[in-house]
């Protein structure tokens, strides 16, 4: 897996092998599959009623990003305390899913 | 801003409007694509996402309507739009070929949507460079 | 028509099971098809392909592929079955074999 | 290019699986290699002796038999959720063959659709 960066404005992202984008809220039977299937070296996007996540807790090494209009949406802060989520948005999420290998949307 | 390299999306839509809200990330994320530079080659409507062809949607006149958004942004992007046609027709959405062929007596979906095969579908996954879906959320 | 059940106004049978080898002979007449070994050979394939899997084959391709499987290349090719199905051979053929209306969904 | 078609959703309280068979099939169609992978409450879509008539819909099962004569690669099935739902292969359609779910598993494929 090439680690070749993406420069850009925000200081975003590395090339990640395969970028997870779920939108499922926790508990939900997809957010697990999403999970079993995350590679270390793969990043994951929370959009829409995942970044609920954020407030229940979320175990993964790997890279996080969220979604920040959805965020503000349901009232979270832009991390919500979570180390090392980085806050994105829409032009950030285009650029992420141009620069993968791969997509899968869970 | 960005230093990647412009490619090319086939966005799938599998989230009705007003159910969830998979058309209007859909349409932010096609919205920044486009205006990074990037390629839309297909939107493609399957399952409940059909419903999002409705030509009769009546939204409230302080909501989004999301059918019009749509209309207009790929009417001016000249994106193809496809609605699946098996995914349409059990659902009640039908052009005027369609309704002539079924014997209906009104038609709801008219360019620039179009109702095609998921053979357009596929042949996405094999042109477009990145193939993304917008789901319906976790209440379905 | 009189000769047949209920049919719809693309002559497709509107109850598979209302079919018979003489409503079969009649649909086929229409479309100036006289019904042979060979024809009879598709038919029945496609009938019992329909008991077994509750399906048709969902298109023209995936119909000559199916026949391919059951029956060989010298059958399951698109010119032979262009020649005892004209036009397109699967609804040609569904439609000769009573099955139901393909949704033209491939 | 190969593609995963993954089935996570029940039969017939769902159509979507039904959807993403559909997907799996034109797939298949145009000669493009795909495989099922059923996971979670999707395994059910394997039990043999389905008889949904009095639930006016037709057998899911009896369609998945039909996957391989379209040209349908493999029938995956996650190990954990057959358990889960007290399946082992003697109880499922013909041809199932249990997997781990694990980030392995899509490395194998080139594109994942999970509808």
């Amino acid at each position: 897996m090439s680690e070749s960066s993406v420069a850009d404005g925000a200081g975003m992202a590395s090339r990640h092998a395969v970028l997870h984008i779920l939108n499922k809220p926790p508990g939900h039977a997809r957010t697990h599959l999403c999970l079993a299937t995350l590679a270390a070296t793969d990043a994951l996007v929370l959009i829409e009623d995942a970044v609920l996540a954020l407030a229940s807790g979320l175990d993964t090494s790997a890279a996080v990003y969220a979604l920040g209009p959805d965020l503000a949406a349901r009232g979270l802060a832009a991390d919500n305390g979570q180390t090392g989520v980085i806050v994105i948005d829409y032009e950030e999420l285009v650029a992420l899913a141009a620069g993968a290998d791969k997509t899968v949307s869970w | 801003m960005s230093a990647v390299k412009p490619v090319s999306f086939t966005l799938v839509i599998t989230g009705a409007p007003y159910v969830s809200q998979a058309p209007q990330t859909a349409l932010s994320f096609a919205r920044a694509a486009v205006s990074a530079g990037h390629a839309i080659d297909r939107v493609f409507l399957y399952g409940d996402g059909v419903h999002l062809a409705s030509s009769l949607c009546c939204a409230p006149s302080d909501e989004v309507n999301w059918h019009r958004e749509w209309s207009d942004f790929i009417a001016q992007q000249q994106i193809p739009a496809v609605a699946c046609i098996a995914s349409a027709l059990r659902r009640g959405l039908v052009d005027d070929g369609e309704a002539r062929r079924y014997e209906r007596d009104a038609h709801n979906v008219q360019p620039p949507f179009r109702l095609l095969g998921l053979g357009e579908w596929v042949e996405s996954m094999t042109s477009s460079s990145r193939v993304l879906y917008f789901q319906p959320g976790g209440g379905h | 028509m009189s000769q047949t059940p209920e049919r719809n106004n693309e002559g497709f049978l509107e109850d598979p099971w209302a079919w018979s080898r003489d409503v079969a002979a009649v649909i086929a007449g229409e479309d100036g098809i006289e019904l042979t070994g060979a024809h009879w050979e598709i038919i029945e394939f496609l009938r019992s392909f329909y008991r077994d899997y509750q399906m048709s084959p969902p298109s023209n391709r995936l119909f000559v592929k199916a026949v391919k499987e059951t029956l060989g290349d010298d059958k399951g090719n698109s010119i032979y079955l262009m020649q005892l199905f004209p036009g397109t051979p699967a609804k040609t053929a569904c439609r000769i074999a009573g099955l139901p209306r393909p949704t033209n969904c491939l | 290019m190969s593609v995963l078609v993954i089935v996570d959703r029940s039969p017939y309280g769902s159509w979507s699986g039904r959807e993403s068979m559909d997907m799996a099939l034109s797939l298949a169609a145009f000669d493009q290699p795909v495989t099922l992978l059923f996971s979670g409450v999707g395994v059910n879509w394997l039990r043999a002796g389905q008889d949904p008539a009095s639930i006016f819909q037709k057998a899911v099962e009896r369609n998945l038999a039909a996957a391989p004569i379209f040209g349908i690669g493999a029938l995956l099935a996650d190990q954990q959720s057959l358990e889960d739902f007290g399946l082992d292969a003697s109880q499922c359609v013909t041809g199932v063959m249990p997997v781990t779910v694990e980030p392995t598993l899509l490395a194998r494929f080139d594109d994942v659709v999970c509808l």
